[in-house]
């Protein structure tokens, strides 16, 4: 019994790394987005609000099932008639990666975007007025103050994203979910392995939390705090 | 690709089913949830311990574990207790429990609360200073400024960050189908899927569905948006 | 070559993962044993059952040994071969109910596994007999939901039933009643490999080697292990 | 100052610090109704942190503050500073004073009109079309009828400065603390400000005056203080004071005077 | 006006609208190296909005700007205002340009001594060692060492003010645009401030300088412009015209000065 425990432990590790994989993707292709959405050009514009509301409007196991196999059954097709008949294989660890990273980048999008909004446009303005560039003004002036806007949204998102990991046992990845699954069936035991994970997935939580409210702090110097209530 | 199976008219209604199914559990816990979350935002902001205590541990835990294993609790777990078995026939609000949809209902409306209430928290914490402080100023109390002026503010500022809120409550709705009894719009999907084993089109025809209401809610939001956050946009032309 | 067989260990004793993350069970067993008649090696590829489908069309893997009932509608999209085994399902409710057919289990409910060939047997013959028949998404819920007292009985596959419930302390109250259901109308021909279309010549070579198997005493040997009835039913 | 009306203010001994910087060292100041008291001092000098401190926006070290006779109480928090031991007492003496700020502090999300009926209907409870009429009267008297369903952010500087100096006098109260209000004003503008304050003035109300126009010290105010290094330097008639400053401190800062 | 230095800074006929509201209806100015001109108009004549569309931070509907000769290419964008055919140009031309706000605009993020390194070291390209010296230097010259560590939230407005100018003069850019770049300073400061400017039109630099100080306009520059419903009403020398407005509406924005 306990090394079904510790299956899951280990299970936990690939969690972690596509989880950050993912936000990593995700926190990009947001700052990517909400970057386009605000730039004014309407191509780029056009472009974001697509992506945003096609990948938030589909559901993500079906994106998952559509880009892993979706995209596998179109390439084989097309191999084979090349007269391949092996077949391609999409690493599972990159395609859950970057499918799970895709769709959480459309959300990441609208939290930077409001965000972005809650700024001062005045600190935009004296950055363009001394010459700055677009994207330096981006990385040196909004970004900075962003930060701050942003993260309890980001948390949520980060939050779900780590749980959504689970969408990776669809492409053969055995991430702590799928264990635990795995473990209760053989088992027959509906909730012991369940809250297992659950518990690892408050330990996760527990560490974000505390690391982005160090970043939190860092990013609000020289910002002062109101106490309302 | 068949997808003559799915227009026909069984098909079609068992989708109708599942979608009335997956807007009534998305709309309500959503207005449900709204309300919770103002009310545990004003808690993790105040600087009354005992009140922001409960409300820290209730979004840690609501957002520390994934929405099935609450679904799961709420409705196994709390079903397994003597004590509400004991009253669930006839002591309100216990026969409530016995109610797949009633149970759903109750773990999404928390689970979005708690995810609204850090969001909105944010950003009354990020509310200017200088504006509080013109209210006090002028005499508010708390609770005048909290619903004068933070609240507003803070409220638009989220717009963008909720709209993300509502989506994934629409598609996390489709937990429901873990609840016995409770066909929603994924439900219908694989139930298609697991009758004809036509897996690409029974979700996707799902999918657009699903980005059909998306693409509803987004309006919405814009919409909203154009109206709330018009004090926001650089002066235009 | 080796074959790659897919599977979704969560069904014990058919197919499941010990502790140390190998997978076992009477599916493992079989696909072991017919690999050995076409001489190539069985190498196994877990999948989850959502994705078991497009992952064999995909050339995740070449078949799918994981108790998949051979029906019409997956037979649109995948071959079978022959079945391999047959496992009879029945009625479990409390013991104290006195079954004299269906009728006698009016104003119950009675839960089963969504979209599962108990679930149209119970439709067929249960619901219009005046039963309530509730669908959930795993067995294992409403065995949950038998102890919770919402639901009274299930139908089920009387392998899962046995090892699931009946054999623990929450089914001692708990029993089979009725005969044992093999009905095809319902239960169509049993468990098969699934195949992508097109593979004829390897489709031949395994319901050759299930032949073989059955002839030789494997098949028994292996069913003994796990059972003691002979699952390749009637 | 008027001795022979009522006191309606009064700040006594108030020391504040950022934490090493003691920005006021012992600040008191008495304002009868009727009273203008222009505060001058340079830039950093601690003007605007006392008229915060005076409303308890900052919480001072030390201190003690009456609105018309009667003492605001406060306790000693945990970090030092002083805070009201009594929020409701502070609510109301703070409706007792109407602030504007240097930087404005407007209420982005609300239109003009909006900004200055607040707190006439939410604080004070006057009905909503009453408000409305009063919050016309003081745009009008800052010369902005007609923009009331405009947005602060889409308004000039000045614009935004003559709300805020409306939003403040619709709340007609007994004192009035005015931070640099005429600051984005051009000349003609700061003429009919004055003009306004001085009709105030005459209807008995008090006014804290923050201002770097000492034409306005001297024309209007019937009392300056000018702030030095977290003292009172100098106090007095404002022509007496600043005709004939006695401290050389008082003379150079005045002398910077280009007008 | 310095008629033999080279031409600085030009736009032309420079219109801007907000919805039905005509801010600016054709206003077109030159400027010559060393020229100081000093912009006045009563609040919401549109002063901000012309030194914004001169670096683009507003986009006229209609007009041309050329700075230092070179002609900043536009063209119509959707909703008929101008914008920038080439943004490397207007990045270009804008570091020719610095900027002081009306509202500062200080990066609230950053502590005083990385605002004023900011833009020498990331757009102009400065060795931060260079920069640092510089911004101290600047620091130095508008009264706030020993502040380098601040944030600006925690400044007062004077002293933010003299951040924004400072960071604005680290540029060391040909033109310098003023917005009131004085409003929040104290008598002596505006004389010191004011004095640090003259030095900046001996050495050539040019400045327009939008300024409520009417002492401004007339003793430190050399042409003064008073705008008025969207037109340049007059302009020219400061001391003739403001000692003998012709029109009458400048006479009256005149009189309003208490000083
Ligand atoms: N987004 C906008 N929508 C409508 N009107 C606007 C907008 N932005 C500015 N305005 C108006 O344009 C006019 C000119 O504003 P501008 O800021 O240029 O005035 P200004 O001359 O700088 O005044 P001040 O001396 O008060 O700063 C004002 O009437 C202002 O209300
Ligand atoms: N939040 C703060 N934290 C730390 N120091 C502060 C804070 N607010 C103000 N100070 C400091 O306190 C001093 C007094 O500030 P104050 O705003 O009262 O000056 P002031 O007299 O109003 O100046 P000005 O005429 O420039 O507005 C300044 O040196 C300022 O840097
Ligand atoms: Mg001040
Ligand atoms: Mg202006």
């Amino acid at each position: 019994m306990s090394d079904y425990y510790l299956a899951i432990l280990h299970g936990s590790l690939l969690t972690v790394g596509v989880s950050l994989a993912s936000l990593a993707v995700a926190t990009l292709l947001g700052l990517a987005g909400a970057a386009a959405k605000l730039s004014g050009s309407r191509p780029l514009v056009w472009l974001a609000q697509l992506y945003t509301t096609v990948v938030r409007g589909i559901p993500e196991l079906l994106m998952m099932l559509l880009i892993f196999y979706g995209g596998a059954i179109g390439l084989n097709h097309l191999l084979e008639l090349w007269g391949n008949q092996e077949g391609v294989d999409l690493d599972p660890f990159v395609a859950g990666v970057l499918t799970i990273g895709f769709i959480y980048g459309a959300y990441m999008t609208e939290t930077f975007r409001g965000a972005i909004l809650a700024i001062p446009r005045g600190q935009m303005e004296a950055a363009w007025a001394f010459g700055m560039g677009r994207l330096q003004t981006f990385v040196r002036i909004t970004l900075p103050q962003m930060v701050r806007y942003a993260l309890p949204s980001f948390t949520n998102n980060w939050l779900v994203l780590i749980k959504a990991t689970a969408l990776v046992s669809l492409i053969g990845l055995h991430d702590m979910t799928y264990l635990a699954k795995q473990s209760s069936a053989a088992v027959r035991e509906p909730f012991a392995f369940f809250l297992f994970a659950a518990a690892l997935y408050l330990v996760f939580t527990s560490l974000s939390l505390w690391a982005l409210r160090r970043v939190s702090a860092r990013y609000s110097l020289g910002t002062d705090k109101v106490q309302l209530l | 690709m068949n997808w003559a199976v799915i227009l026909e008219p069984d098909t079609l209604a068992l989708y109708g089913e599942g979608l009335l199914v997956t807007l009534q559990l998305t709309l309500y816990s959503l207005g449900l949830g709204a309300v919770l979350a103002l009310a545990c935002a004003l808690a993790l902001v105040s600087s009354n311990a005992w009140l922001r205590w409960p409300a820290q541990a209730f979004t840690y835990f609501m957002r520390g574990t994934p929405l099935l294993i609450q679904v799961y609790l709420i409705y196994y777990g709390v079903a397994q207790l003597e004590w509400v078995q004991a009253r669930w026939d006839d002591v309100w609000p216990w026969t409530n429990f016995k109610e797949p949809f009633f149970c759903t209902l109750l773990s999404f409306s928390l689970n979005t609360a708690a995810y609204t209430a850090e969001t909105l928290a944010g950003s009354i914490r990020e509310t200017s200073k200088g504006e509080v402080e013109a209210a006090r100023a002028m005499g508010m109390g708390p609770w005048l400024l909290m619903r004068r002026i933070v609240l507003p503010s803070a409220i638009r500022r989220m717009l963008p960050a909720y709209g993300n809120e509502v989506v994934m409550m629409l598609h996390s709705s489709s937990l429901a189908s873990t609840v016995p009894a409770l066909l929603d719009l994924t439900g219908a999907a694989s139930r298609v899927y697991a009758d004809f084993y036509l897996p690409f089109e029974a979700y996707l025809f799902a999918a657009v569905i699903y980005l059909c209401i998306t693409l509803c809610l987004i309006a919405v939001s814009k919409l909203m948006e154009r109206r709330f956050l018009g004090y926001l946009a650089p002066r235009r032309a | 070559a080796d074959l790659r067989v897919g599977l979704n260990p969560a069904y014990e004793p058919f197919e499941s993962k010990t502790a140390t993350g190998e997978i076992v069970g009477f599916d493992v067993d079989i696909a072991n044993a017919l690999c050995e008649q076409i001489k190539r090696k069985c190498v196994f590829v877990e999948s989850e059952w959502d994705s078991i489908i497009p992952g064999l069309q995909a050339k995740k893997f070449d078949v799918i040994v994981s108790s998949m009932s051979i029906t019409p509608e997956r037979a649109r999209v995948v071959d079978f071969t022959k079945r391999y085994y047959k496992t009879p399902s029945a009625i479990v409710v409390k013991k104290s109910v006195k079954y004299e057919g269906p009728a006698s289990l009016k104003g119950m409910k009675i839960g089963v596994l969504k979209a599962s060939t108990q679930e149209k047997w119970a439709l067929g013959e249960l619901k219009p007999a005046g039963v309530t028949v509730v669908p959930y998404q795993s067995q294992n819920q409403v065995y949950l939901d038998i102890q919770a007292g919402r639901i009274d009985g299930t139908v089920a596959d009387k392998v899962e039933v046995n090892g699931g419930f009946l054999r623990k302390p929450e089914g001692k109250d708990y029993g089979y009643v009725g005969a044992d259901q093999y009905d095809v109308k319902y239960y169509g021909e049993g468990i098969g490999i699934a195949l992508r279309k097109g593979q004829g010549d390897l489709k031949q070579q395994l319901n050759d080697a299930i032949d073989t198997i059955r002839a030789n005493g494997t098949y028994d040997k292996i069913a003994k292990k796990y059972f003691d009835f002979d699952p390749y039913g009637k | 100052m008027n001795r022979n009306t009522p006191v309606k203010l009064q700040a006594l001994d108030i020391h504040k610090r950022y934490g090493a910087n003691e920005v006021l060292k012992g600040v008191s100041l008495t304002a009868h109704a009727g009273d203008v008291i222009s505060i001058i001092g340079s830039s950093g000098s601690g003007k605007s942190t006392l008229l915060r401190c005076i409303n308890l926006l900052e919480r001072p070290q030390q201190g003690r503050i009456l609105v018309a006779g009667e003492e605001l109480s406060l306790r000693p928090a945990r970090d030092g500073a002083l805070e009201a031991a009594d929020q409701k007492q502070l609510q109301r003496l703070r409706t007792r004073l109407a602030m504007v700020f240097q930087h404005f502090n407007l209420w982005a999300h609300m239109t003009v009109l909006a900004n200055i009926t607040e707190v006439p209907v939410h604080v004070l409870g006057l009905p909503r079309d009453e408000a409305v009429e009063r919050a016309r009267k003081y745009l009008r008297l800052v010369g902005l009828e007609g923009r009331e369903d405009a947005y602060p952010n889409h308004m000039s500087g000045g614009q935004q400065q003559r709300v805020a100096i409306a939003r403040a006098l619709a709340v007609e109260p007994e004192v009035m603390l005015f931070d640099e209000p005429t600051s984005a004003l051009d000349p003609e503008l700061v003429g009919e400000v004055l003009r306004v304050m001085q009709l105030l003035a005459q209807e008995g109300r008090t006014m804290l005056v923050v201002t770097h126009e000492m034409g306005f010290a001297r024309e209007v105010s019937n009392q300056v203080i000018f702030l030095h290094q977290g003292l009172i330097e100098e106090q007095g008639d404002p022509r007496e004071v600043m005709a004939n400053p006695r401290s050389e401190r008082l003379a150079r800062f005045l002398s910077g005077n280009l007008k």
